[in-house]
């Protein structure tokens, strides 16, 4: 039997949700786990907008930063279930990037690439500044989602790293399948569309302006999710998930792996994921090695790590 | 009014070095379409290089002959090194490049000038001129006028030497700019050289008041993209324009509204232009052809 | 950065999931902001850290062991903070950890070490590291609103009443910014202008001149670290602004006044160390020796001036080498216990008294108000 | 039979130059019209104008009797209008079966969500629109490379496979620009059996051609612009005996030598 990629591709992360904690050394690496499957949900958003519909987004940070404070915030102000707060966070990212997005999608290229940026620095300096409200830079406690006890009381006894590794694990598998299905679906083949040439999508049909701002507002809601994860893993938030480089941060990772495919970003977040824990080694040579490999990667796989090796692999059988 | 002078005083230094940023974008855009996010480190470098060899017992001058040399060489082997092997990669590749090129240039600078915050002497001392109640550093002028002459280099260039209108032809048709004999590889190389060299310029001229450190690039870099793309990619007027607009716009913010809140307002007013204006203030006008 | 090669080693193994159980040696874990926005603090911290292990165990060691010590850069991000806290805790089994250089890496540590009641010295300022205490945490540094009342005490001593304020948006100017905010009325003072600056900004004077033209301001005080306060010292000169500047802790060390200029900076006063002012420290004073000694062995070993952060760390080191020596043994609870008993230990901060009830040690004393006068650091009386 | 598009006085500048000057003319169902023209005559800047890709300087363009002019092109794609592109507008990365469903994209597209959670609705529209697309492809003659990624194919190919992708709309009306370009002999003929078929059941159909044997086989009637303006029409013979049209292409072909 021959797998569509959907399948292989959620059952790859499947596998590799369920298998690798039996390699794992120490509770560390449950963390680890854990936090690639939080950029891996942020990327896949970023495969909608970018690789889907081929639209640049330079200030989605701004989102995470949103649904990481809307779980901060909606708990104690509110009154809201830390859950709740997740949903509330998606729904304002959602509404935001609507608003946002119906100007300033018009815009191309590097004209969008710096419109998205202000935005993103808009919400960065809202969490900064307004200290009343998220206590500034120094950040802000969490509560806890409560989960963990609940599932304790039905006799899961999991550690805390071991909840989030599979929480999000699963959160993350959950995205994929949904981005999965959009891809091959009516609406993710006029994405594709667009992306390949806007005006030829438009003479088929395609409202080529309520498609961008689909894609936009989806793209959001899963970087929203993923804030929200970050923020209740790490029980603690500050501004920082917000800021510039976090965004630079996720466009890399999904184009690093393979933006074109789900797999292929989640496999550029496990990169980039790891590999500032592996550079500890080289602490001084970090930041050296990682633009090296950023642009090594995008000079010589340019479509992403995954879609060339995929390329190379059926190269060789031909 | 002797404040509004004051505000407009800090607005033109602070844009003066987001001008010097946004002409080096244009540049480079004009030459390749590419927005070279390193911009900003070519200013640290330039910045940092000449403290390093002014500290070394070199005059100043020279030292700042020497940052500006080195800088263009680095300028140079970026282009060779990471752009050209990346022609025609999509606009999000080639923007991942430069992001990464900064951080590799930035972790090198780190290593071998430290993480320490220098500075060197400015160039006709720290006495403040007073014009009409407010004041202004020489260093100031020596900027604002490093940002003009610059500026006007760069238009008698563009539009008075077969060289300079070789670079808008290549920007203009790439193909046909090749087919009319143009050395568009040449044209590239000389235009990360001139490019960065601004950029260091813009860096030595700016670090006595700025203050300079490894980490003062990307700062740099994200305001003048921002002044590039208010005035409109590839027009070096508007990268003028913007850059000293963006500058004002944050010292009035920063004097009448609210200084927490300045840096939102250059963002709002660079959203509003591109909401109106898409290509902003000077771009050119495109048209998809089908 | 010189790190052991066995460091390296052991960090290599860990990566690869090979690494054993720890050795006989004590590791002590450390993750510091020596890179990114506030390497202003974490890159002297890291320097200090090392050669102060280095000289420990040229020494010999805590009770004839060695000590290991793992150091991450967390590059001021909190996220990365606890990762690296997690990994310090689960997979090098550190018995205690120095770090978070900022208060946001400080909280993300301290809810993985109080999780694994592992000890934590903080070296960040805000007071809600250690307020209200938890078991496992302490903090070296004196809090920023100790800073502030430091501050005000000398503004009240010479009858200021009005001043103004500008913060730098970073951490730590924003954290003491909201502190002197609040205690501000305590001291009977008022604050008619308040402006903030990024910490990148390049020129400060359209924020100076507002102050400058609030009405009956007597004095400025400049919460802030990095370059932003030696670019306000420099244009509040420039704009002539005839009224005493006050700047934080945060920028004291020699290398303000460089950037600043002697000029500019003449007649700054600012809430600092022991450190700073080694030389001028009468004979008798409990904290000579060990400031002296510091600033000697920091200023040979880096070729960069000694400052309060570097010196927030090596008494985080001091206080964990001494309780470790006391309690006889590297079991974190010892370790804790330990801790919480040290009294009138002389660190280059201030001297350090826990007690179960405080977890910071440091009262006002600690501070010390110093002016700058013809380009040096010195005592206010 | 009634007129399906009309084009009136239609006319548009750039820069101050006229590219298209006060062009009328009209098609009617079933009927097919060419527009022919040296290089430059403004064939494609007209198709550009009443596909709404450009909006007009000038004149109306109404389409089966509503006024559409300066109408966004996916609008007119709603309203029966279709074409396809002289220098291609192919969905590169996209397998040449997906290039053609998107032709079906009015047909099979539904709520958003129903297609993030992949609801049977939203694979049944998807499903509908694939075997749609296949039939389609089998028409033009690509059938067999329907799974092939559309950027390896040939011109000629990518040509039809346009063609298949304008006719998925199901247009009232469709514009072909330059469909046998790139085409061989084989090929041509193809084409111009399709294009007959396709009028036969009642579409209206503008072409701009340079294949002049083509165009005088299939045309009913012929527009010829030179410059941007109308210069002449008729019915195949008349147009070929037309003394400004040999004038204008034999000055062409001049210019161009």
């Amino acid at each position: 039997m021959r797998l569509t990629p959907k399948a292989a591709t959620l059952l790859v992360l499947a596998l590799l949700v369920a298998l690798t904690p039996f390699f794992f050394p120490s509770g560390y690496y449950y963390r680890v786990g854990a936090l690639l499957f939080v950029n891996g949900i942020a990327v896949t958003g970023i495969v909608i907008l970018t690789g889907y519909a081929g639209q640049i987004s330079l200030g989605h940070a701004g989102f995470s930063g949103i649904g990481a404070y809307a779980c901060a915030l909606a708990p104690t102000h509110l009154g809201l279930h830390p859950a709740l707060a997740i949903v509330l966070g998606a729904a304002l990212s959602a509404v935001l990037a609507y608003l946002v997005g119906r100007p300033i999608l018009r815009l191309k290229g590097y004209y969008l690439g710096v419109a998205t940026l202000g935005f993103g620095i808009l919400v960065s300096m809202v969490l900064n500044n307004e200290r009343d409200l998220t206590n500034g830079p120094d950040g802000i406690d969490v509560p806890d989602l409560g989960l963990r006890a609940l599932l304790e009381t039905w006799g899961l006894d999991l550690t805390n790293g071991q909840f989030w590794y599979f929480f999000c694990g699963l959160s993350l598998i959950l995205g994929a399948w949904l981005a999965l299905n959009l891809y091959d679906s009516p609406t993710g083949r006029a994405l594709r569309a667009l992306h390949g040439s806007e005006v030829a999508a438009r003479t088929v049909g395609v409202d080529v302006a309520r498609l961008k701002l689909q894609a936009f507002v989806i793209s959001a809601v899963y970087a929203s999710v993923a804030g929200s994860l970050l923020a209740l893993q790490n029980k603690f938030i500050t501004p920082d998930v917000a800021g510039f480089m976090h965004s630079i941060e996720m466009v890399t990772m999904a184009v690093l792996g393979g933006v074109g495919s789900v797999l292929g970003a989640i496999l550029g977040a496990g990169i980039l994921t790891l590999l500032p824990q592996v550079l500890t080694v080289f602490a001084e040579y970090e930041q050296m090695v990682l633009g090296l490999v950023m642009v090594l990667v995008m000079i010589f796989l340019r479509e992403g790590l995954l879609p060339s090796i995929f390329k190379a692999i059926r190269g060789k059988g031909e | 009014m002797s404040e509004l002078l004051q505000f407009l005083f800090s607005g033109l230094t602070v844009g003066a070095v987001y001008a010097l940023v946004a002409l080096g974008f244009t540049i480079i855009y004009n030459a390749s379409d590419v927005v070279n996010f390193a911009q900003g480190e070519f200013v640290m470098l330039g910045g940092m290089i000449t403290w390093f060899a002014h500290a070394q017992g070199l005059p100043l001058p020279l030292a700042a002959l020497i940052a500006i040399a080195v800088t263009a060489l680095l300028g140079v082997a970026m282009n060779k090194l990471m752009i050209e092997p990346a022609r025609g990669a999509p606009v999000v590749s080639l923007i991942i490049i430069t992001i990464g090129a900064s951080i590799f240039i930035q972790g090198g600078t780190q290593l071998i000038f430290g993480k320490e915050i220098h500075s060197f002497p400015a160039f006709s001392g720290d006495e403040p001129l007073r014009i009409g109640g407010a004041t202004i550093l020489p260093q100031s002028l020596w900027v604002i006028a490093g940002a003009l002459v610059v500026y006007v280099a760069l238009w008698l260039f563009f539009t008075r030497t077969l060289l300079g209108r070789a670079v808008l032809a290549t920007a203009n048709n790439r193909l046909a700019a090749q087919l009319v004999g143009i050395n568009t590889s040449f044209v590239m190389t000389l235009s990360f050289a001139l490019s960065a060299a601004i950029g260091a310029l813009g860096g030595m001229l700016a670090a006595p008041i700025t203050l300079t450190a490894y980490n003062v690039g990307i700062g740099f870099a994200l305001k003048g993209f921002a002044g590039a793309m208010l005035g409109g990619m590839g027009s070096p007027k508007g990268a003028l324009t913007g850059g000293f607009l963006i500058g004002l716009i944050e010292a009035l913010t920063a004097g009448y509204v609210s200084s927490q809140y300045k840096d939102a307002a250059a963002f709002v007013v660079i959203l509003l232009v591109l909401f109106f204006m898409p290509q902003g203030l000077f771009g050119r006008k495109s048209t998809d052809r089908v | 950065m010189q790190k052991t090669l066995t460091t390296t080693a052991l960090g290599l193994l860990a990566v690869l999931g090979l690494s054993g159980a720890a050795t006989a040696d004590i590791v002590l874990g450390a993750s510091v902001s020596a890179t990114g926005p506030a390497a202003f603090l974490g890159d002297p911290e890291a320097k200090t850290l090392e050669m102060m292990v280095e000289a420990l165990n040229a020494k010999g060691g805590i009770n004839g062991e060695q000590v290991k010590l793992v150091l991450y850069d967390d590059g001021g991000d909190p996220n990365k903070a606890r990762t690296f806290a997690t990994r310090l805790v689960e997979d090098d089994e550190a018995v205690a950890i120095i770090g978070g250089s900022t208060t946001g890496t400080s909280m993300s540590i301290l809810d993985v070490t109080e999780d694994a009641e592992v000890p934590f010295i903080s070296l960040a300022g805000a007071i809600d590291i250690i307020d209200p205490v938890k078991p496992y945490t302490f903090k070296t540094p004196h809090t920023d609103r100790m800073a502030c009342q430091k501050i005000f005490e000398d503004m009240q001593k010479r009858g200021f009443t009005k001043i103004g304020m500008i913060s730098g948006t970073d951490g730590f100017g924003a954290s003491m910014q909201a502190q002197c905010k609040a205690v501000a009325g305590d001291h009977g003072i008022e604050i008619v202008a308040d402006e903030t600056y990024d910490p990148k900004d390049a020129d400060m004077t359209a924020q100076l001149t507002k102050i400058k033209n609030a009405e009956g301001v007597q004095a400025v005080l400049n919460p802030g670290f990095g370059q932003g306060p030696s670019i306000v010292t420099r244009n509040f000169r420039q704009l002539a602004i005839d009224l005493p500047l006050y700047q934080s802790h945060g920028v004291a060390s020699d290398g303000f006044i460089e950037l600043a200029g002697a000029d500019a900076a003449e007649g700054v006063r600012l809430p600092g160390t022991a450190l700073l002012v080694a030389d001028l420290l009468p004979e008798g004073d409990p904290q000579k020796p060990v400031v002296t000694a510091y600033k000697t062995e920091f200023e040979a070993k880096t070729g960069t001036s000694v400052g309060t952060f570097g010196g927030y760390a090596h008494d985080a080191f001091l206080i964990l080498t001494d309780a470790i020596t006391r309690a006889g043994s590297a079991e974190p609870a010892a370790i804790r216990d330990a801790i919480e008993q040290t009294k009138g230990l002389a660190g280059t901060t201030g001297i350090y008294t826990f007690s179960p009830e405080d977890h910071l040690g440091l009262d006002l004393s600690a501070f010390r108000m110093l002016e700058i006068k013809g380009g040096t650091w010195t005592l206010v009386e | 039979m009634s007129d399906l598009l009309s084009v009136e006085g239609l006319g548009i500048a750039f820069g101050g130059i006229k590219a298209v000057n006060d062009v009328s003319f009209r098609v009617r169902a079933g009927e097919i019209v060419s527009v022919i023209g040296p290089n430059g005559a403004g064939k494609t800047t007209l198709f550009n104008m009443i596909s709404g890709v450009y909006l007009p300087g000038s004149g109306r363009v109404v389409l089966n009797g509503e006024d559409v002019t300066g109408m966004a092109p996916h609008l007119l794609a709603r309203r029966g209008l279709s074409r396809t592109f002289q220098n291609l507008q192919i969905f590169q990365s996209m397998t040449v079966l997906e290039n053609a469903v998107t032709g079906y994209h009015l047909q099979e597209r539904g709520p958003v969500l129903a297609d993030l959670l992949g609801l049977p609705s939203s694979r049944r529209r998807a499903r509908t629109a694939d075997a749609g697309a296949r039939r389609l492809l089998a028409r033009v003659g690509l059938d067999r490379a329907a799974e092939r990624e559309a950027g390896n194919l040939s011109y000629g190919s990518l040509k039809r496979l346009e063609i298949a992708r304008a006719l998925a709309l199901n247009p009232k009306v469709l514009l072909l620009d330059e469909p046998a370009a790139g085409c061989n002999a084989v090929e041509t003929e193809e084409i111009d059996h399709l294009i007959a078929e396709v009028a036969a059941a009642g579409v209206a159909i503008l072409l701009v051609e340079h294949d002049m044997k083509m165009v005088m086989r299939i045309s009913n009637h012929i527009v010829v612009l030179d410059h941007g303006e109308k210069i002449a029409e008729g019915n195949p013979a008349a147009v070929s005996q037309n003394p400004a049209v040999i004038a204008a292409y034999l000055g062409a072909e001049n210019a161009d030598g």
